[in-house]
């Protein structure tokens, strides 16, 4: 089972992005739950969401304790929760970031999704959209195939920018 | 139609399969999003039911107590201190032998606010003569929903039948759907006693000592009867979709010498537990209790037994726990675990098998023993 | 003026005390209605007066209902009714406890979301049904069982605040003016949407007068301008012709106050308290009628 | 068909005889009444029928159609019981 726990602020899309994510894996002929951690439902507060892909149905609700991959939609956050809890020593990190990840030993990638968003002006009420570029680096980094993903946020969105933000962070995250 | 969705919006897509005539519907942390979806249904045309849109939940099933005395199919959803506002009108919904379906997203009550899983809100509606059912997956919550009419609507039952799913742990999860036509799996409602103009009467007139206990003892006699109809509905189901389900999802149980008893996404959990216990050695079993009324005939005997009631009885103990030592003569380890959202791990019940005392209980979390 | 049809549908006889006047209003709001039609009725009087299991008085669908679910009743009938494309009348039959103290919730959401039915409040001023105790509706100065030295405030004035929903159709009226209300009910059966109609429902045992002077109380309470009859039809107000009659020429207050035990310990200061709100009432009905607002 | 639940048929004499509920019997005098109907339409039990006649049977005996009887041609008469 692969694990995955998402940082993000509310109202950044941490929670879509979760249920694109297990639509793809689902898309790939996998099991895949998402599962939100709600706690007071404010814009700005920081949110957590888990996913979960298996080949075999997935039994588990608990909260992902050890986590194979930890995605950061918003690095502020890293100042206030200890985003790395848990993670696996063969575990990665995903950030929304345009540079790496300074002074750590640990296996990060970095993409800078909120300039993906901006530049295709994807933006909602004032926020960049991040839920669905931040897919395309996660088929960039092998969890879900490329082509899974573009179906997965065509079902989900008719706006084809969405698309096209998948694809430019495919195509710019180096791995 | 494979999809994935969330456990609320299965409940909705089951009702929109259902095709009530009428839903009457208030919002509230965590199932806001059944009514949500079916209001967005109804608007777009997709079903064609009257959407009363309640000022509270009282209204919310005394809406549906006159939808469905009026003969039609009568959906309605809730949760927590929603269910217990309208704690009068769910008595009188059975009393009136209705057969309203309620979707009831299982959380705490408050003080202090709490909107997280807990079971304390349906049990709290024990005694009303409503059938209720507990569901642990996505496809589980669509599945139950749908019979949940069948069911309700039967000659044998005219009864109202709850469906319960552990707010955000399972309402807000997001696993795989399949979506189907049941076709006639779902017949159009026939509710015996609807008002007739042509035919009138009063409904729930003044009902003396001499003649009261016979109304509810029907409801006694229609609650023993809808045992077989659960199965019925339930082994068709199984014969036309392909998914079985009974009184209880046991799993490993068969030479297991420790039985795990939860109920909703604990009774999941607690089968990873099994796993990990088997792996250990410890040869247990895990069964996920489904209906709570009728409670189900349970073979625990020569077995221990390790109860998690998500739910508690002050001044009582654990329902469930209590529950199954009245009816199989077992003397459960009683464990109180996952009140208001507190987290529950499959280590954490392996962890309660392997140190259990019979006849004991313990509250997880809380380490000052009284 | 449609003949009052001679068929009756509360069979001889209910349980109702002798000269009890919400009695006769049923038998003309069920004239006026007809047959195809559903009372809802929560607890009240009238919960009795249909009679005991197995046997009723009504010769008409009753849906019986807890004490604060009536109108939230009728909507889930009202809906029902309209998925069914059938055109039964709906009309809740409730007593001004049910109305504007517990049923208040369920009644201000009705009208709020355009429930198609009728709500009608035959106000007895008190908890009939269990003996007379005080409710939202009981007057200044009124004994009842819980305010046994006279009620120290004012009746609250339900009519305002069903106005405040703007429905399309409200009246007034009083027992004692039979006609009057079978008018009022057939006009608001066919009108669309949320209607009222308040009743004042004078009740010999609670109001402590001789069962006799049911007509005579209901009278005086209009000939004295206590209570107004009116229609409000889509905003446009009517004072109806008894009551434009007593708003020129106004019986005294102390012939409808002394004739009533309930009213035995009301103080000068309390009756000309209660003359002022009469004409404050009587003032800002004239005003709106001649469009002065 | 099991009766699942109470609902109660119309019926005459559905709480009795409500006859025996009087202590005074209205007695028309059909001398003095000119048939003008207001003591039918104020009964609140309509036990008055169309040709004004009271079915003592089921009369509770209030007196509103004496009250009311612009001719006076009604008479509360104490019982004899």
């Amino acid at each position: 089972m692969y694990e995955i726990r998402i940082h993000s602020r509310g109202g950044q899309g941490g929670v879509t992005a979760a249920r694109l994510l297990a639509l793809a894996a689902f898309r790939d002929g996998k099991h895949a739950t998402a599962c939100p951690f709600y706690g007071a439902e404010r814009r700005g507060a920081p949110v957590v969401s888990f996913v979960r892909i298996d080949d075999q149905p997935i039994r588990v609700y608990s909260q992902i304790q050890k986590p194979d991959l930890v995605i950061v939609l918003d690095t502020s956050i890293m100042d206030v929760v200890d985003v790395f809890q848990g993670l696996r020593e063969d575990g990665a990190v995903l950030l929304n970031s345009s540079h790496d990840l300074d002074g750590s030993d640990l296996t990060a990638y970095h993409v800078d999704l909120t300039g993906i968003a901006l530049a295709l002006d994807l933006v909602v009420a004032g926020s960049p959209i991040l839920n669905t570029p931040v897919l395309g680096a996660l088929a960039k980094l092998g969890i879900v195939s490329l082509p899974s993903v573009k179906e997965a946020i065509s079902e989900t969105f008719a706006d084809e920018r969405n698309v096209q933000a998948a694809e430019k962070a495919y195509q710019e995250m180096t791995v | 139609m494979l999809t994935i969705a969330t456990g609320n919006k299965a409940v909705a897509a089951a009702v929109k399969a259902a095709k009530p005539g009428v839903i009457a519907a208030y919002p509230i942390t965590p199932q806001t999003e059944i009514v949500e979806q079916i209001a967005e249904y109804v608007t777009a045309g997709a079903l064609a039911s009257e959407y009363i849109p309640v000022e509270s939940e009282h209204s919310a099933m005394a809406a549906c107590i006159g939808a469905s005395a009026a003969g039609v199919r009568t959906f309605t959803a809730t949760s927590s201190h929603g269910l217990l506002y309208m704690h009068e009108m769910v008595h009188w919904a059975a009393g009136a032998r209705l057969p309203i379906v309620m979707a009831n997203v299982n959380r705490a009550l408050g003080p202090g606010w709490n909107v997280w899983a807990e079971h304390t809100d349906a049990f709290s509606q024990r005694d009303t003569g409503w059938l209720q059912v507990f569901v642990s997956t996505v496809q589980e919550a669509y599945d139950a929903t749908l019979m949940a009419f069948r069911i309700a609507e039967h000659e044998n039952v005219l009864l109202p039948v709850m469906v319960n799913l552990d707010g955000f742990t399972l309402s807000h999860i997001t696993q795989s759907l399949e979506a189907f036509d049941p076709g006639d799996f779902i017949p159009p409602v026939r509710i015996p006693h609807a008002i007739d103009v042509e035919n009138p009467c009063v409904y729930g007139p003044l009902t003396g000592p001499a003649d009261y206990f016979r109304f509810r003892w029907d409801i006694e006699r229609s609650m023993r009867d809808s045992v077989g109809v659960i199965a019925d509905v339930e082994r068709e189901f199984a014969e036309r979709f392909g998914r079985s389900y009974g009184p209880t999802e046991d799993y490993r149980c068969e030479d297991a010498e420790v039985v795990v008893v939860a109920m909703g996404t604990l009774g999941k959990e607690a089968e990873v537990a099994v796993d990990l216990l088997r792996q250990e050695g410890v040869a247990a079993g895990s069964m996920r209790l489904r209906w709570f009324r009728p409670f189900p005939k349970l073979d625990l005997a020569g077995r221990d037994v390790v109860v998690i009631d998500r739910d508690y009885s002050f001044g009582f103990g654990g329902v469930v726990a209590h529950s199954i030592r009245s009816t199989t003569g077992a003397e459960p380890y009683s464990v109180i675990a996952g009140l208001g959202g507190q987290e529950v791990t499959h280590e954490d019940i392996a962890g309660f098998v392997k140190t259990r005392q019979s006849g004991k209980e313990f509250w997880f979390g809380v380490n000052d023993r009284v | 003026m449609t003949a009052i049809p001679k068929e009756e549908y509360l069979l001889k006889c209910t349980s109702a005390c002798a000269g009890c006047s919400s009695s006769l209003c049923l038998r003309y709001i069920t004239k006026a209605a007809g047959p195809d039609t559903v009372l809802v009725v929560p607890a009240c009087c009238t919960s009795v007066i249909q009679g005991m299991y197995p046997n009723t008085a009504m010769d008409i669908p009753v849906y019986n209902i807890a004490f604060a679910a009536a109108a939230a009743c009728a909507s889930g009938l009202s809906n029902a009714f309209r998925a069914l494309r059938r055109e039964t009348n709906v009309i809740v039959y409730a007593g001004d406890g049910g109305t504007v103290d517990i049923g208040i919730q369920a009644l201000s959401g009705a009208f709020e979301r355009g429930t198609d039915f009728l709500y009608i409040c035959y106000d007895n001023e008190a908890y009939g049904n269990t003996g007379m105790q005080r409710s939202g509706a009981t007057p200044l100065g009124a004994r009842t069982t819980t305010t046994p030295g006279g009620k120290p405030t004012t009746k609250k004035d339900l009519d305002r605040i069903v106005e405040a929903h703007d429905p399309p159709y409200m009246a007034t009226a009083c027992s004692a003016y039979p006609l009057d209300l079978f008018k009022k009910v057939k006009k608001a059966l066919s009108i669309r949407g949320p209607k009222f109609i308040h009743i004042l429902a004078p009740c010999p045992p609670g109001w402590r007068y001789s069962a006799e002077k049911t007509i005579e109380m209901g009278k005086l309470a209009v000939k004295t301008g206590t209570w107004v009859l009116y229609e409000r039809e889509y905003g446009n107000l009517t004072i109806n012709g008894p009551s434009k009659a007593a708003i020129r020429k106004p019986a005294p207050l102390e012939d409808y106050i002394k004739g009533q035990g309930r009213f035995k310990g009301v103080t000068p200061a309390m009756l000309e308290q209660m003359r002022q709100q009469m004409q404050a009432n009587i003032t800002r009905l004239v005003r709106e009628e001649e469009g002065i607002c | 068909m099991r009766e699942r639940l109470a609902l109660s048929r119309p019926t005459e004499a559905s709480s009795g005889k409500t006859g025996s509920w009087r202590t005074f019997r209205p007695v028309v005098d059909r001398e003095k009444c000119n048939a003008c109907g207001l003591c039918a339409q104020f009964c609140p039990d309509s036990v008055i029928d169309e040709d004004l006649v009271i079915d003592i049977e089921f009369c509770k005996g209030c007196g509103i159609c004496a009250a009311e009887c612009p001719k006076e041609a009604i008479t509360m008469v104490r019982e004899d019981r």
